[in-house]
């Protein structure tokens, strides 16, 4: 049957299976908070006064991608269309009672339409979000907004289709990628390192070494992006059942070895295993294994987990060594992660764990695997790079894509949002008159007489 | 020249600033301290474990002003920083030499 | 058949839908996140000084509803009894193997009942934790807990049985509230306006601005209650089903909306969005939605979501034009945004998204529904603002609820709590003496020598 | 049938359970958040110097217990072996497609092996993450990740075969341990202890008080593990039925009720109730109710909180007392809070609630059961003491076990990571030279000028 | 001897610590401070609400030099905490008495 | 009158306050400084990135005296303050004029 009669197929509702539909509920709501946890996890790493800028970019992306998605972007996505975009079938959330294009057969769908939406929703919203690591402390806000739109429609749109969606070309070719390493990082780690060469170099970087200015807050947000990205992971089955319990299982264990190796190289590097360390190799461990997630065994996991530790905890002296500012380094964690998980996919991949998977190199499936993975390594970062570089530059033609230089040293929290994020001092904080204060000491009172 | 210093209760840097201004003092410098005293502290605990802390913030404000003025300023201080409790502080001057403003090397009463 | 039989009707938990009540299970303690949320949230708006009374109050929130619930206000909010109060069935959870009265036929639920009792036990919780942003600097603690207690008790139990319980009157006369606008939203936020009357103003308010002394922690705060969120609206539908689906997407939409009308209306007025505002903006979406999620499209949930974050933009100015002191906009955002929400029902509700629902008037409903909704607000806003009144007058016969001047001036955490929130200082804190110190250094070494 | 045979049955997976397969899936990742939970509800509890040290901890032992369980302890715990430890089938997640040895008959799972591995997995980090809270300030990192590996391994794995595994002595005997009193708890508490008096005290405790530095970090970490606290012991009746909702509703409840008691502890003790109590009364609670969740009464489990909450309300003082530093109080919440609760299980245990359990003392079962508690209790007291006591000397073999003077004074963060948590000050810092930093001002600009 | 104090832009410092160097300056303390004067503060909005911000951070800059050195010292610190622009501050100096180093009791020149 | 100055470690306050107590003195103001000098500060990894920080925290203690006071108090302080190890600061006295205590209003000794 062709697509046109597939995408007019009518979903069955009473055929949902409930706990799936729990299951993947529950992992949107996980997912939903990756964001807000990687707003942490890049808020803390930045210094005092950009704080405020960086979760002031995390908060925005989830309100912006959130109504293109359903107004747009999501019919871009999955809607039939072509092997390389989808239609406008769905724009709006319109006939969410049809099956959603090529779900059908062994891969129908258990969940309500509209779970499916919601879900693949919260992977649009983090992926732009994940850019803001490598562009901290320097992007306007005011050409921020038009690029995060342009970008989740014209970039995240279509590299969704080509992977995600059974019509696109690169599903179709039979590359895969189980919970988005092509889709959302490595395409983020691109446009990453686009907009870093776009921006150029934070000011006094490298001279000036920039310190996180609150290291429990980057805790704190691995921790909360460890915790989502089990929704991220072993939603992407799609269903309570078995994958998705290999899924997790696998997300687990990788980020575990990631950590670990990352402290590992640490120590023999520089003598001390480091706090920011530990954080960096789990999400440089969840990177990897996302797309191999339903697709290795547990002990592949292990190897994975390891490798991206080892790799990433190196990748990120990179852009000394190129001289490119990757501030909060987007391309040695993201890009270089989802490149090690993609091509390891390639090579680990086991019809053991996921009978609809293919044999890698490992288990006898030969080089082909190994190959269409490359393949879509390729594609996404040459794509990504293109046009998330137009896309900056043609919004360069409106509004300045950086921040002032005074407003750079100011801090954006102050010059771009007029806020401070912390009033502390030794004793409080020195009171400060309001704009309205009366001289009445007993009106200004800040700390006890 | 001479350089009048006040510790005082941190609610009362209003009070100071507006006190300075009527006696023509255009500006100042403010510091977070940590005062001793007769003034108490206070007592905190923790799962049962008492913690006494017994430094009291204060702030600590730093005025240069024309010799002729100290008098006036320091009086000034006194009474706008007083509230008549214990740990209202302590004000005094210091002779200063060579006095320069950095923006444009002006010197003493200039420098102002 | 009649309540008295409905209430002896046994519930046959072989009927169960597991997929349900895993839902619902995790909705449960996603509500119960949000409570946590809600203090750092208000916690990071308050001065340093205070910050541990805030959080303190909405943790002994938790403490004391969940125990007055079990015991006593479930059984007032679902037990049979009349239209507008439960009856003592339920008290203590006596009597849980039978079927919670009115929901049968069509409604009778496919999760244990003891599900159902904890779900709600949430809302219970959540409620009244949201008065104390009104109330911010100066509830006295020992006028505080016994108000927690009478008011959940007197206020949330009644107002949650005419809205919630198939037995109440504003239930059976059609009003629709699907996750609590009325009973959580306006009821609180009207409370929160009466304690702001009864309390007074801050001292120095509003002469002396009083500066949020942690931004992060009000954006870590709203991300939590943005997550827990999917469970209070989502999980209302009581299912793993499509209409949760739905009410899920529309939470999303409607908040995404709203943060961005918030900013923008900040950027109108202000000329820069702030990270305040974009949180603030999240959570007026997030009421708005509320009483909404299960009942209109997608669609519709956009256009409260705008109407939301523009409208309590604004409302949140209110108090000063009107010289009282709602400290954190309980009555901007919850009051504002929940009237506003659970009017728009009456204007965008539709069967398409719920059969159980009516269509308001722009689905060609007619006036009636919105004429209903109208009639609940005014109602719930009436009974909640008189309670609250009378309830702290009455505990102001017996303690003062007001702080006095110097514990006002000192802080809630000092004075009330013996404690302080954080230790910073340039160097890491000037060292004190422990009470118990000996003046030896190397006891009291606090920095590297 | 014998347990060779069982172990060699083959688990159907067509006829799991997706919604218990959702909620305990959705379980597993609430019990992983706890452990981040842990790390900031002691890391608020800290010196600043330490909060790092203490991350690093928890966030480790995430990496480490993940790859020893899936390689070696699962297999310990859960593999059919004897009555006291378990064989090596499992290693490696091999054979997960066979029934889990004891898990037959009306016992039988109705999730899939690899669901119940991860679930378990998170018991088994969060329990050593429980130790660190006795040994903060002190315990040279090089020495801890040794011990964490060696504890898992050899106290952890077999006590949990004991109380877990249908097939452990205690199991057999008819101990009952809901979700971990004893194997979690009790076990993670006297390993506290032991390493407390192993590793001496905190240069100047007691004498000099060593103050939370971030009270808001402790309340953050409660609200976490109050939350994930509901997949641990709800998540326990390894389904999504109506055990699961009075775990779940027993857990809440007697949570409240310690909070409260220990609140009133404190105001009655030392005229203040503190947010630090308010936090510790929780997790005593929590603590407290685990091992009775799924046997007893919502009224039951308000007893137990309230009995949690005073006792170790008091609890916490016994270290002055007998002079041993259990800097965070790992013995006087974890220790005696497992004890109470594990023999309240004795008392009020009831087959109303679980008919797979049995009746305590107040319900007719006389002493038996509380008799089966006491020599659980005191079985892994001794156990994991002594095992714990010979980890750690064997380890100070190789390496010492505690900081040096310098590095303790300086402090963990530094001397061990090479890190500090925070760059605040009362302008934003004094802008410090970097290495490689030139000394054109431009470049190193902190501050606006 | 005497106490050179310097209040100057917080970006400023490692200029002025480098400048000192080259005139023989072997140590100094810094401190955190806040100016008023005639450099604007700025102003923040919280849900509307103005917040003006009058006091500007500075770094307050305490060198001991001998006597001899100090017109050099002056003058080099303002030299390198110029920019120009208002708010560059002051710089003074104070006749001090019985420089101590604690560690080996030196007095003076040898304390330094 | 004067002004007695002492830059410490951190943690010597409690031995230093006890010291000048056992002189007689009633009442001192701390600050948290930085400082540069002999003692070297520390270096931070942060993913490779090598930062360090050479200015190391200390106390500033500020002590009023009476002039005759002055040497005894210097003298106990460095005592106090003494590690013998590199970093252990500095004391220095300052001469004060119009010393007042803002409560009262008494100037010069009774305002101490
Ligand atoms: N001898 C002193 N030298 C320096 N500072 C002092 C001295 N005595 C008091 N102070 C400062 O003045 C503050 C107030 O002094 P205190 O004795 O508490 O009250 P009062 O000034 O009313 O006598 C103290 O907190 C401290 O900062
Ligand atoms: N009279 C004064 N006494 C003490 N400090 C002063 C005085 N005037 C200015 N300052 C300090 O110098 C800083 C710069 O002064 P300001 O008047 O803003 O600019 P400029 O030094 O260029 O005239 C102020 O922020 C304050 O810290
Ligand atoms: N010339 C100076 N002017 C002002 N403060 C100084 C000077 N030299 C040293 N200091 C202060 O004294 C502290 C200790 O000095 P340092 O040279 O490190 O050790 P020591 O005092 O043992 O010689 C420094 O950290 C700094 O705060």
């Amino acid at each position: 049957m062709t697509t046109s009669t597939l995408a007019a197929s009518h979903f069955d509702l009473t055929k949902i299976d409930t706990g799936s539909t729990a299951w993947v509920l529950a992992s949107a709501a996980l997912v939903l908070l990756m964001t807000p946890g990687l707003a942490f996890f890049y808020g803390g790493m930045v210094r005092r006064k950009n704080v405020l800028g960086m979760l002031m970019q995390n908060y925005v992306v989830i309100g912006i991608v959130s109504i293109v998605w359903v107004v747009l972007s999501f019919s871009l996505a999955f809607g039939a269309g072509n092997g390389f975009i989808g239609d406008l079938h769905f724009a709006g959330l319109q006939h969410m009672s049809e099956v959603i294009p090529g779900y059908v057969g062994s891969a129908a769908q258990t969940i309500p339409p509209m779970v499916f939406v919601v879900f693949q929703l919260m992977f649009a919203i983090i992926t732009p979000a994940l850019i803001t690591g490598s562009t901290a402390d320097r992007w306007r806000f005011a050409a921020f907004v038009p690029f995060i739109v342009a970008w989740s429609i014209l970039v995240y749109g279509p590299v969704a289709h080509w992977v995600f969606s059974p019509e696109g070309w690169l599903f179709k070719l039979g590359a895969l990628d189980f919970a988005g390493g092509t889709v959302v990082h490595i395409n983020a780690g691109t446009a990453g390192l686009a907009m870093a060469l776009v921006l150029g170099k934070r000011r006094g970087w490298p001279k000036e070494q920039m310190r996180p200015h609150n290291v429990p807050f980057v805790l704190l947000g691995a921790g909360l992006l460890w915790f989502g990205w089990f929704g991220f992971n072993a939603g992407s089955a799609l269903g309570a059942n078995n994958l998705a319990a290999y899924a997790f299982v696998n997300t687990n264990t990788a980020t575990a070895a990631a950590l670990l190796a990352w402290i590992a190289v640490e120590k023999i590097r520089y003598g001390k295993p480091t706090t920011l360390g530990a954080a960096s190799g789990a999400v440089a461990g969840l990177v990897a294994i996302t797309p191999a997630a339903g697709f290795v065994s547990p002990v592949g996991s292990i190897l994975i987990g390891v490798l991206a530790g080892a790799i990433c905890a190196y990748a990120v002296s990179l852009k000394s060594k190129f001289n490119f500012d990757d501030s909060l380094d987007v391309v040695g964690v993201h890009l270089i992660g989802g490149i090690v998980g993609s091509l390891c996919v390639g090579l680990l991949s086991t019809v053991a764990t996921n009978s609809a998977g293919t044999n890698g190199l490992f288990y006898g499936g030969g080089l082909t695997l190994l190959g269409k993975q490359a393949l879509a390594v390729v594609c996404v970062i040459a794509y990504s790079f293109v046009m998330s570089f137009i896309i900056a530059k043609v919004i360069g033609l409106f509004v300045k894509n950086r921040v002032s230089e005074q407003d750079e040293i100011t801090g954006l929290d102050l010059a771009l949002h007029g806020e401070s994020a912390y009033e502390f001092g030794a004793s409080g904080g020195v009171p400060h008159r309001a704009s309205t204060a009366s001289t009445s000491g007993s009106e200004t009172s800040e700390v006890a007489v | 020249m001479r350089l009048v210093t006040a510790i005082i209760k941190p609610f009362k840097l209003d009070d100071v600033r507006a006190a300075l201004e009527t006696v023509g003092v255009a500006g100042l410098t403010v510091s977070e301290v940590q005062g001793f005293g007769r003034q108490k502290g206070h007592t905190e605990v923790y799962r049962g474990a008492e913690y006494t802390v017994d430094l009291v913030p204060k702030l600590k404000i730093e005025v240069l002003v024309d010799d002729l003025e100290v008098d006036d300023v320091i009086a000034s201080v006194v009474k706008a920083a007083r509230t008549g409790t214990i740990g209202d502080g302590k004000v005094w001057a210091v002779a200063v030499e060579g006095l320069t403003r950095v923006r444009t090397g002006e010197r003493d009463r200039d420098a102002l």
